[in-house]
């Protein structure tokens, strides 16, 4: 009898795959079903963010902003204002930050909850992922309520926003949170306590905490593996102090810390966190104008700003660049998932291919701010 | 630590490498290239800098006067302190050491700026273009590059250039 | 209707055995074919429904332009089938086209075999064999090699771990399958699925039908054994992984389109009406009235029979729209170190308990 | 259907034929779970419990070989278009392509310095519905679909061209 070799075989998953959340590519070596080394390919959305931030005015980058996180638009139009307000030195008046606050945490829940049903899709549960589809419908009829569109909003602008917030949103906003809440619990009961989601998550896919750090791994992800980063309260912008809140961080639930489950637990834990930080800021949002401090030209001073907003992907971090005129000379976006993406390779050697979609998808990533 | 302590302890140890540069923010050092890694190194292993996460690296085409620059951003989740490090380079051939193996996210950042602006890093393992399509020409980012016309068989239709916005 | 007693029938008319058993095959089964066609809209149809409405939509509606799919979407799968049915069969040029071409019908075959032996009333049921559990067991496994052929002759590396997953599973799960069948065997004392029914008929402990999963705990215990065991014989969710959506596209069925691909589907709920049929004649008894001693005319047989039946496929498709999905090795560990010596644990302690109670 | 496809002369029979296939065909286009960028959000939202694409037929497959229309959700890149293109050729006829929202249509917002965006997905494959937006509510994308659908019943598959 011969030596029985077995070689590797290169398997393709992407660009088109029902769980690349994408348009990825993975080039992944595996030995049956066991994977030895995976090499993503990125770059099959890349939409050339910066080349016309490049090219437009700066408040004509914020609908691009919206285009690259399409998942939580306003997180992203956010991060751009933080930086640009920063860059420019203007102050805006209180109800601003508020509206702020409200539309990007509810943008946050409207994430998490598309993230964590995109993840027990990935797992096998559909229903779960419908479910929570039908919650974040609802918030996006808040968002257009308030500002005329679903997905992309280009609602936040430099030194205000686009629209006030419309008659009867902080009735609407509550009754929307008092019906949500206790759909949380809902979700544990169908999914997260389910044995076998349990049994698929947890223990796979450790990240320990400095191999997260080495590979600029944040927000949830981060947290999952036990490290209690928040730029919310480490880095406090806009008026993030003035809120009690807590930063849930991955403890083990159910196996290793910074497991696939931790990090989706992570997330389940900050929509809590989200929706008390919506109830606080609309008990005292106060009344005033929205327009009063937006500026008649933006001509930021000669100069360079890098500013780290939490998006719901995690470090969201803005390099802008301005040479005194119009249009910005150079604007980066450090995208959270693409660090997390990065990881990928070093998290799924040796575990099975199912594993690898399970990792893949509890880094929660989104291919239009990897790609940019 | 504040940025001057970290200036001083970076002077001290790397007395001919730190640049003074007058352009600069108080927020940024500039440092020779050539022994960026050897810095990135210290500035990661040393008890007092901490620095281990990198947070950014960004590519910046200055425009007129011929340089490129690579601008690392780096922040210390110890002592939660943050610096910007630039490094110059010549824009006809703009070369750096690679910090890829002391920060693992430097990997990705380092290879998307070579993707973009053309900037090779010396010492990276693989260094391929990563948004970009292997065989795509030219690096977008840099002021002046000009977009391909036709792309395996797909042409791109020429744009009219439209009077400046009002 | 079986057809032993077409060729009786035959035999009265004239002495041609060997055409008159021809005939009687033929007879028998095209009523069996249409069966099957019918089970698979009703179920695609169904299944439609029942996991819209478990999702908190409405499923097919019928709605749109024209003359569209009826009141509730009732033509929906009609319409399905004759668009599948004339649709380009794409058979890719890399692959090994007899075996690609063979492949679906080798898993019909296997379907359909299946389902000739399934007792839907006393005297409803194609083939009345002597040894029908044991006949539905093995033509059970013909499905696999079809899978295999699928699989392998696609050329297609998604397609090629559907089937080795498919083929490691059902193999591994035909074991407490056929260990756990054992169990009715042993308390009714005989292969033969009409006589099993017949053995379930009365009542016991007063007040339940003397139906074999009522009769001892262990009885009890290898109904569920069985029952999962089939569910994952049946390749659905939560053992779905050889056409695991998230992960391998669509399995061993990746290349396949058109009415190649139709047929996969026809045979897939063929193969639950059979697993069904088979756990209801031996556990749940057959076309017994659940209330002893009313409503047990031939009619109302075939009425229970199926009404267990359909029940049981209402809970595998309520199964697939709640779980998530279990992963190979999990599923390997679920099948070898707990399934199998409980079975085995059964089968000792039905011996036992048939020695000491009776 | 390669062997039927227009070989018959126009008459009673074909004609209803005809009818049975365009709404068989109509009723039931499964569509192609492929997303691009921001409209595979809507996409999915659509098929998601409040507007739910099933109640037209609509039925997600992952893959090319079983689906009959392809949804083409979200901006078209140079690295993605042989993708598409490639995909396209794998499905199986009769086929059909929505091109949902503007990037897909036309570039949209990076139509003038997107060097790497493809200019409208027709220049790689044929659209026979485009649905405008940015992205485009789920309405516009049912009501793109229904046109769709419009169309095929309006087809005579069976019956030879004569001009």
């Amino acid at each position: 009898m011969g030596v029985v070799q077995g070689d590797q075989m290169v398997l393709n998953i992407g660009p088109q795959h029902p769980s690349t959340h994408g348009v990825l590519r993975l080039e992944v070596m595996t030995d049956g079903e066991i994977v030895s080394e995976i090499k993503p390919h990125l770059g099959y959305l890349h939409r050339c963010f910066e080349k016309h931030s490049e090219n437009v005015t700066y408040e004509q980058v914020i609908p691009f902003t919206d285009r690259c996180d399409y998942l939580a638009s306003m997180n992203s139009n956010f991060g751009y204002v933080v930086a640009m307000e920063e860059l420019m030195e203007i102050k805006v008046p209180d109800r601003v930050e508020y509206i702020r606050i409200i539309m990007g945490e509810l943008n946050r829940v409207a994430s998490h909850l598309l993230a964590l049903g995109v993840y027990g899709l990935d797992i096998g549960a559909f229903t779960p992922f419908l479910y929570m589809l039908r919650d974040r419908e609802r918030i996006l009829d808040m968002f257009e309520y308030t500002c005329g569109a679903r997905l992309l909003y280009n609602y936040m602008w430099v030194g205000g926003v686009s629209h006030d917030l419309p008659k009867d949103f902080e009735k609407i906003c509550f009754g929307f949170l008092d019906y949500f809440e206790p759909q949380i619990d809902e979700y544990n009961n169908l999914l997260t306590y389910n044995k076998i989601f349990v049994e698929r998550t947890a223990d796979v896919g450790v990240i320990p905490a400095d191999v997260a750090i080495s590979y600029g791994v944040s927000g949830p992800n981060l947290r999952g593996s036990g490290v209690n980063w928040d730029v919310r309260k480490d880095e406090s912008y806009s008026i993030y102090d003035r809120f009690e809140f807590d930063v849930p961080v991955g403890d083990g639930k159910f196996g290793t810390l910074g497991d696939c489950f931790d990090r989706y637990w992570v997330r389940m834990l900050e929509i809590k966190e989200s929706v008390k930080i919506i109830r606080q800021a609309l008990k005292d949002i106060p009344s005033g104008d929205v327009h009063q401090a937006l500026p008649k030209k933006i001509r930021p001073p000669k100069g360079s700003v890098y500013r780290r907003t939490e998006s719901p992907r995690g470090d969201l971090g803005y390099y802008i660049i301005s040479d005194g005129s119009p249009v910005p000379s150079r604007v980066k976006m450090r995208s959270p998932a693409f660090t997390a993406l990065s990881c990928l390779d070093e998290v799924s050697k040796g575990w099975m291919i199912s594993d690898v979609i399970a990792i893949l998808g509890s880094l929660d990533i989104v291919l239009g701010e990897i790609d940019r | 630590m504040t940025i001057e302590e970290i200036k001083i302890t970076l002077t001290n140890k790397f007395s001919g490498s730190i640049i003074e540069n007058e352009e600069l923010s108080d927020k940024q050092i500039e440092v020779e290239g050539s022994k960026w890694l050897e810095i990135a190194t210290f500035m990661r292993d040393d008890p007092n800098l901490s620095f281990d996460q990198l947070e950014c690296i960004t590519g910046v085409d200055t425009g007129e006067d011929a340089t490129l620059q690579s601008r690392y951003n780096l922040h210390s989740m110890e002592y939660r302190h943050k610096v910007e490090v630039v490094i110059n380079h010549d824009k006809k051939n703009p070369k750096v050491p690679s910090i890829e193996q002391v920060w693992r996210i430097g990997d990705w950042f380092e290879r998307e700026t070579y993707d973009m602006f053309g900037i090779s890093y010396e010492g990276h393992r693989d260094l391929r273009r990563i948004l970009c399509p292997d065989d795509w020409e030219g690096w977008p980012l840099r002021k002046d590059y000009e977009g391909q016309e036709s792309y395996h068989g797909i042409v791109v239709p020429k744009i009219k250039e439209e009077d400046e916005w009002e | 209707m079986t057809v032993d007693f077409l060729v009786d029938w035959f035999a009265t008319i004239g002495d041609f055995p060997i055409l008159a058993f021809i005939l009687a095959v033929i007879i028998s089964g095209i009523p069996l074919f249409l069966l099957m066609a019918l089970n698979a809209m009703v179920a695609v149809y169904a299944e439609r429904k029942v996991s819209a409405f478990m999702m908190d939509r409405i499923g097919p509606m019928g709605q749109g332009p024209g003359l569209h799919a009826g009141k509730w979407g009732l033509l929906q799968t009609v319409a399905d089938a004759i668009k599948l049915l004339v649709k380009e069969d794409t058979i890719p040029q890399k692959s090994d086209k007899l075996l690609f071409k063979m492949a679906p019908f080798i898993i019909f075959i296997g379907a359909f075999l299946g389902l000739a032996a399934v007792p839907f009333s006393s005297s409803l049921q194609v083939a009345d064999f002597n040894v029908g559990v044991f006949y539905i067991i093995a033509v059970g496994s013909i499905g696999v090699i079809g899978i295999i052929m699928a699989g392998w002759s696609s050329n297609n590396k998604w397609s090629l771990y559907g089937a080795m997953r498919s083929a490691a599973q059902i193999i591994s799960y035909e074991i407490p399958a056929g260990l756990s069948i054992i169990v009715p065997i042993m308390m009714a004392g005989t292969m033969n699925l009409q006589t099993m029914i017949q053995f379930q008929s009365g009542s016991i402990w007063g007040i339940l039908p003397n139906w074999i999963i009522f009769n001892n705990p262990f009885t009890f215990l290898a109904f569920f054994i069985f029952f999962i065991s089939a569910v994952a014989e049946t390749n659905r969710t939560p053992f779905d992984i050889p056409e695991a959506e998230s992960e391998l596209v669509a399995g061993w069925m990746t290349e396949y389109s058109g009415f190649r691909w139709a047929v996969f589907f026809l045979s897939e709920y063929s193969n639950m009406l059979v697993v069904s049929g088979l756990a209801v004649a031996g556990f749940l008894g057959g076309w017994q009235s659940p209330i002893p001693g009313m409503f047990d005319s031939p009619g109302w047989g075939l009425f229970w029979f199926m009404g267990k039946v359909i029940f049981l496929i209402f809970v595998m498709m309520w199964f697939r729209w709640t779980f998530p999905r279990l992963r190979v090795d999990q599923l390997m560990h679920v099948c070898w170190k707990v399934f199998i010596p409980i079975a085995m644990f059964n089968i000792f302690g039905v011996g036992i308990w048939k020695l000491i109670i009776g | 259907m390669g062997v039927l496809e227009n070989k018959f002369q126009d008459n009673v029979v074909v004609a209803s034929l005809d009818k049975l296939l365009g709404w068989a065909r109509s009723t039931s286009p499964w569509y192609f779970q492929f997303g691009l960028a921001c409209c595979a959000i809507e996409m999915m939202a659509s098929a998601a419990s409040r507007h739910d694409l099933e109640r037209i037929g609509m039925m997600p497959r992952s893959s090319p070989r079983q689906a009959d229309v392809m949804i083409v959700a979200g901006t078209v890149t140079m690295k993605m278009a042989l993708r598409v293109k490639k995909l396209y050729e794998q499905m199986a006829d009769p086929k059909y392509v929505i091109s949902m929202g503007s990037c897909a249509t036309s570039g949209g917002p990076y139509w003038q310095h997107g060097y790497h965006v493809l200019k409208g997905v027709d220049l790689v494959v044929p659209v026979d519905v485009y649905v405008p937006g940015c992205p485009p509510r789920p309405e516009a994308l049912i009501e793109g679909l229904i046109k769709l659908q419009e169309k095929i019943q309006t087809e005579r598959p069976l019956t030879r061209d004569l001009v």
